[in-house]
């Protein structure tokens, strides 16, 4: 019975891999970024229509391994999309999407969504949703990234009871406990209040750097884009409007000088 | 512990109410077969019907009811042979009605309902007594009711008269003195018979007549101690020990091998339920006989 | 296994639209197209292969001598019978009699039912008072209590009717209440705080929510309705689905009990298809009630 | 009707707190407590006020002579018969042998049940191979089919035990089969890209999100399971509490009826009350399912 | 059967005294704003807890009849819990909530909540669930309100293809096509784009202009709070560390003078 035959067979060796890696190299976070377990995206002419209503046309997007790419965009823009897309959750209606050197079709097990609402499962516990995939020391990983969100003393609660920011910061610390090639990031800060969002800004740079996945960002605020991302991308009616490096040295302040007020005021005009 | 696996099993299927669940609570049984290397396993049934049903698939070797279920049995190609029958008992099947019913005769049946076993030994009984009464089978009303069921709707009134037979009949004399029109004397002989599959009764004919001759012990001894035995039967069955000893003296015990006569008036039956439209083709109980012994 | 095999038996709700669109590109090549039309066909029949294939075995079992015709009759006695039946009108008359009471019995059962799933799921102090007592019912058995239904409804269509509107109103019973009981409660916050009045809280809201559940249980009910008959319709009848097969048994006429089971698992299947198409129509907002929908894995 | 009196039969999950704090606030008031404690009481009694009710009403109606005690006997009759068969030990040998095949019965069935469930509900092709052959087996009833049942099982435990189980086998089929086709397709959406094995994806996911629906199926199934042993007892048994049911009916032992009928609804009522009591521990993160939980509305 | 015999006699009256008054007064939105037919909201000691954590502690705040009230809060911080006291959702653990003249015990007939997640039913189309309550003229209205919030053409969809942005507009449409006497708005922009946002600011306004109901915002973004309200209230800890005027002329471009950034300064700094 093949049902529930996922290629299980390669994500525990993935993970055994990872496990190795982990227990022999000590962990530095002093060592530059090992940008080399991130993977690349590509994508090239791809068309996603639902019914009639074409939603992504003919894209053309090319994120090499490691990159911190923010998607900016209206609403119903297809960010979404795009997101689901790359990690195959959908399929284009024309076109392909490569993730690392493999064409998308079906679940790339190396790619991590979190998605727009948070879609905890409320018959686990806090915890238990974030090492929902249960890998060895889950629970450990699973406290350590509560801590990191802020939530730490929340871990034997349902997911009923918390607050709306709360559970955002739950699906990030699922997100970032999963350490993936590639990491799409469906707005995740968005109910979060300015504190918090700096916060959960800060933890996802610095396991980002520490861990050099690929980063998918869709965010509203075009602030955060800049502050966060390498690279920002505007799409507007399904295609490219604007496609800008942001070439500020890390670590940025909150308020960066003229030149991120500059990068702001093109992108919110490319939206 | 080879002797033991080989000891061959007779199987047996009995109802609540008769002589065999006598004969398997005196144990009288297992002493006769000992010495033929047999068995005994016993196997209760509701009623006739489901009881030929079981020895139709093959599940018992030897069993008895009335004189209805072996026609159907028959006329759906169970390999039955009758093996012996107790005499007639026509007073244990009649035609009740309420006490204080208007009805007087069985004449006055008609367009009346009555409430009855289809394909049963009363069907029977009824069909015969309007025969004589002269009313047709088509003026009255039947209602197909189980024994339960036609209690009820007897006792609400829902059927004017109630063909049903003992320890039935006897209960409803006594508890509700419900009155009988007629019962079956001159008019049906209500046989009970027994029954042993084809290839059992070719196969162990002294292990079928080992039973018999149980059967015959006790009904000899039913008969001799009719109060006893309506005691002994009395808790197994539920009913009280008075009804039961009316219905038992009603029965005769006195287990034969089929004679031609019984064949003759059984064969009468079955061509009744065939008028009837009770079974789809003709049948001959001649069929169903117990081969000869040489 | 390959990525593509993966998608086709683990991947999502998504994947439809990779059906449509391969059998779009299928389209261009006409030996394709056939073989897709092909394929549909395939899906279409696939339901009845196991049935089929079923019946098959039993004629070649009957026909080779491996089972004793006596006690289950080969497939072409029991068409024989059929026939005979069809012929004669028995089979329909029985048919018709029997639907006419399974109807009235459902519309009664399942209407009660209904209610009282409604009334104990939108209120505890219902619950409370009346759950205990309908699960002590619910497990009352129909053959034992005949003769009291005798005496309150008599021996006509009242008592038969009776029986399976008993039957039928449990599984809708306990499904109302258990889909009520799991409507979303934040829908139901909503819907209070936008000033819904009671009533259209109720059929905007709570039987919405609660239809999928209902529907389950009409679709049990409409099998209990049928096998409820074989009970009821021993008490005094002369016609019906349930008369006959029971009659037919009590004669050993095989043939008979066998078309008369097959009928019910015929009948069955028909009100499991009714509930089905119900179900497409009046959950179509639920991708997986649609036909293209997938298993969740 | 005032605010208050609303926010009584008709506020949401969120009362609950209220009846909390009123109950707290009562307790500073010794009269009060005693009040409210009263009250906690007349919540546990009130599921058994109908039941006893009618107890009583019966037990006037055939002290006044309004009720033929041959038809429905008296509940001082059913009392005595209850004593009669205790004492002589029947009672309970009839109880434990049919409790025996019940639960036998119903793990194998049950088990099947939900396999099959499970497998039509995360596999379309199963679904599409199998369940109308299934929604046909349902339908077919188990008085008609015993003369097959014996022919393959015998007169023995094995042909009760069948019955048992294919009784209880659809409604745990049916709504596993619904629980699981109704599992938040988000969530699986999620637990697959979080990269969980089927495995893990049916453990953490699947079968959570279609327990509470799998356990409609269960206290479904576990009041089939008794009733289904009428019919099964009726294969020549001498032991169990549907063949004393039956047998008594058969001789017009109406208070033994009786006995059984209620033994029956007890049974039934015990099964219902596990069925919650798993209910509340397993779906402890519902809180629909939980005690102080009030209905939608 | 009372089962659902809510105040319904109430609630009906209501209506058919508001319909009355709009059959007889033309629409004219060049009035001054009819504050009139909003309501005040009194907390006074308000308490809640949920078991032993304590979220709100002796809350008091007052707001006038027709008020533009801005709440800004850390996650978690019981700003959601504030609204459901409000409407009568939850009750508090002690301390009194009113709501014009009356005590909130139970639901108010005259509060509507737009809450933090969008809870459409899924089985009415965007159109239906815009109309929720079915009033006069619903459909028309409804689609009058998802005209305003550009999806005109989405109303036969159901909402389960809509993007997070356009769930969170029905929403609003809904919240607003309502006319109540509070509208309490939970984070109702929280997952727009800027310019989108911009946009339904001014609707909002604008709506609330003309209908002068009470409203009660939720909001992260602080530069929001200061566009939007005439008051802000920063709850913290469970209190009010901050409850300042906003005394901008309306309207206000979206960025302000020194005084808006003085403004949001200080917010920031007390949250
Ligand atoms: N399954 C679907 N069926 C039909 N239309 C869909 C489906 N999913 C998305 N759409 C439509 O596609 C468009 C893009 O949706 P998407 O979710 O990608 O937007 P988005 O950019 O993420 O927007 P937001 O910022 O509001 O989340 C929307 O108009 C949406 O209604
Ligand atoms: N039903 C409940 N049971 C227990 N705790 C609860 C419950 N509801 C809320 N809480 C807790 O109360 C606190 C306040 O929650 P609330 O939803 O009011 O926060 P919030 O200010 O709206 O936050 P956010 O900005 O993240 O939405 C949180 O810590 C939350 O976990
Ligand atoms: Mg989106
Ligand atoms: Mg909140």
């Amino acid at each position: 019975m093949e049902i529930f035959a996922a290629s299980d067979a390669d994500i525990t060796a993935e993970v055994r891999a990872a496990d190795i890696r982990a227990t022999f190299s000590p962990p530095t976070p002093a060592q530059p970024p090992r940008r080399w377990k991130g993977e690349p995206i590509r994508l090239s002419g791809v068309t996603k229509s639902f019914g009639a209503r074409p939603v992504l046309r003919r894209l053309d997007l090319d994120v090499p391994a490691g990159q911190f790419l923010a998607v900016v965009g209206r609403s119903g823009g297809g960010k979404t999309t795009l997101m689901r897309l790359i990690c195959g959750l959908d399929s284009a209606t024309s076109g392909d999407v490569f993730v690392g050197e493999a064409r998308v079709a079906g679940l790339m097990p190396q790619v991590r969504l979190l998605f727009q609402d948070a879609r905890l499962a409320p018959w686990q516990r806090v915890i238990g949703n974030v090492g929902i995939a249960r890998g060895p020391a889950w629970r450990e990983q699973a406290h350590a990234a509560l801590q990191d969100v802020g939530l730490a003393d929340r871990g034997r609660d349902w997911p009923s009871v918390l607050s709306g920011g709360q559970r955002q910061r739950v699906a990030l610390a699922r997100a970032l406990v999963s350490r993936p090639g590639v990491l799409l990031l469906d707005e995740p800060f968005g109910a979060l209040d300015a504190l918090t969002r700096a916060e959960m800004h800060r933890l996802t740079e610095r396991i980002w750097t520490e861990h050099g996945f690929t980063v998918v960002l869709i965010t509203h605020d075009v602030a955060e884009a800049v502050a966060l991302a390498d690279r920002v991308v505007v799409l507007r009616q399904g295609e490219i409007a604007l496609d800008v490096a942001v070439d500020l040295l890390r670590p940025r302040p909150e308020a960066d000088g003229a030149e991120a007020a500059d990068l702001r005021r093109r992108i919110l005009a490319a939206v | 512990a080879p002797a033991l696996a080989q000891e061959k099993v007779v199987r047996i299927g009995y109802q609540k109410y008769g002589t065999l669940i006598l004969l398997k609570n005196k144990g009288l049984l297992e002493s006769r077969l000992k010495p033929l290397g047999y068995s005994v396993k016993w196997a209760e049934f509701p009623a006739g019907p489901q009881l030929l049903e079981a020895l139709n698939a093959g599940a018992i070797d030897f069993g008895n009811t009335g004189e209805a279920p072996p026609i159907f049995a028959q006329a759906a190609g169970a390999p039955l042979v009758y093996v012996g029958f107790e005499p007639a008992a026509p007073q244990g099947e009649a035609i009740l009605v309420p006490k204080d019913s208007p009805l007087k005769t069985v004449a006055d049946l008609k367009g009346k309902t009555v409430a009855l076993n289809k394909g049963s030994n009363v069907h029977y009984l009824l069909v015969k007594a309007l025969e004589k009464a002269g009313v047709a089978y088509a003026d009255i009303k039947t209602a197909f009711l189980t024994p339960a069921d036609a209690r009820a709707a007897f006792e609400r009134g829902s059927v004017d008269a109630w063909a049903i037979w003992d320890p039935f009949q006897a209960a409803a004399e006594q508890t509700i003195a419900a009155r009988p029109l007629a019962d079956g004397t001159g008019i049906v002989s209500n046989y009970q018979f027994y029954f042993s599959t084809r290839a059992f009764a070719d196969q162990a004919p002294q292990v079928v007549d080992a039973v018999l001759a149980g059967v015959a012990e006790i009904g000899a001894w039913v008969k001799g101690n009719p109060k006893a035995a309506a005691a002994e039967f009395s808790p197994l069955i539920g009913i009280p020990a008075p009804i039961l000893e009316v219905a038992l003296a009603r029965q005769q015990y006195d287990v034969k091998p089929i004679t031609p006569e019984v064949a003759a008036a059984q064969q009468q039956v079955a061509d009744a339920f065939l008028a009837l439209g009770l079974i789809p083709k003709p049948i001959r109980i001649a069929d169903a006989l117990r081969a000869p012994k040489s | 296994m390959s990525p593509t095999a993966q998608s086709e038996s683990l991947a999502l709700g998504a994947v439809p639209s990779v059906a449509r669109q391969e059998a779009a590109e299928a389209g261009l090549d006409a030996g394709l197209l056939g073989r897709v039309r092909l394929a549909a066909l395939g899906r279409a029949l696939l339901p009845w292969a196991l049935p089929l294939g079923v019946l098959a075995l039993w004629q070649a079992a009957a026909s080779l001598g491996f089972l004793s015709s006596r006690v289950l009759p080969a497939p072409g006695d029991v068409a024989l019978a059929f026939w005979r039946t069809l012929k004669d009108g028995t089979l329909l008359t029985n048919i018709s009699v029997s639907t006419g009471r399974a109807l009235t019995g459902l519309a009664i059962g399942g209407g009660i039912g209904f209610a009282l799933g409604v009334l104990n799921g939108v209120w505890r102090p219902a619950e409370t008072a009346l759950d205990s007592t309908l699960q002590m019912l619910r497990n009352v058995p129909h053959l034992a209590i005949i003769p009291l239904v005798i005496l309150w409804f008599g021996i006509g269509e009242e008592a038969k009717i009776f029986l399976v509107a008993v039957g039928v109103a449990f599984p809708i019973y306990l499904n109302t209440f258990h889909g009520i009981r799991t409507v979303d409660r934040g829908l139901v916050e909503m819907a209070r705080v936008y000033g819904l009045s009671s009533t259209a809280l109720f059929w905007r809201i709570v039987l919405p929510g609660a239809l999928p559940s209902v529907l389950v249980g009409l679709r049990y009910a409409l099998g209990i309705m049928w096998l409820t008959l074989i009970v009821a319709e021993t008490i005094s009848s002369t016609e019906g689905i349930g008369y006959m097969t029971m009659n037919a048994r009590e004669f050993l006429q095989t043939d008979v009990v066998v078309l008369g089971v097959l009928a019910y698992a015929l009948l069955g299947k028909l009100a499991d298809s009714l509930t089905r198409a119900i179900e497409q129509r009046a959950l179509a907002w639920n991708p997986a009630y649609q036909p293209g929908a997938r298993g969740v894995a």
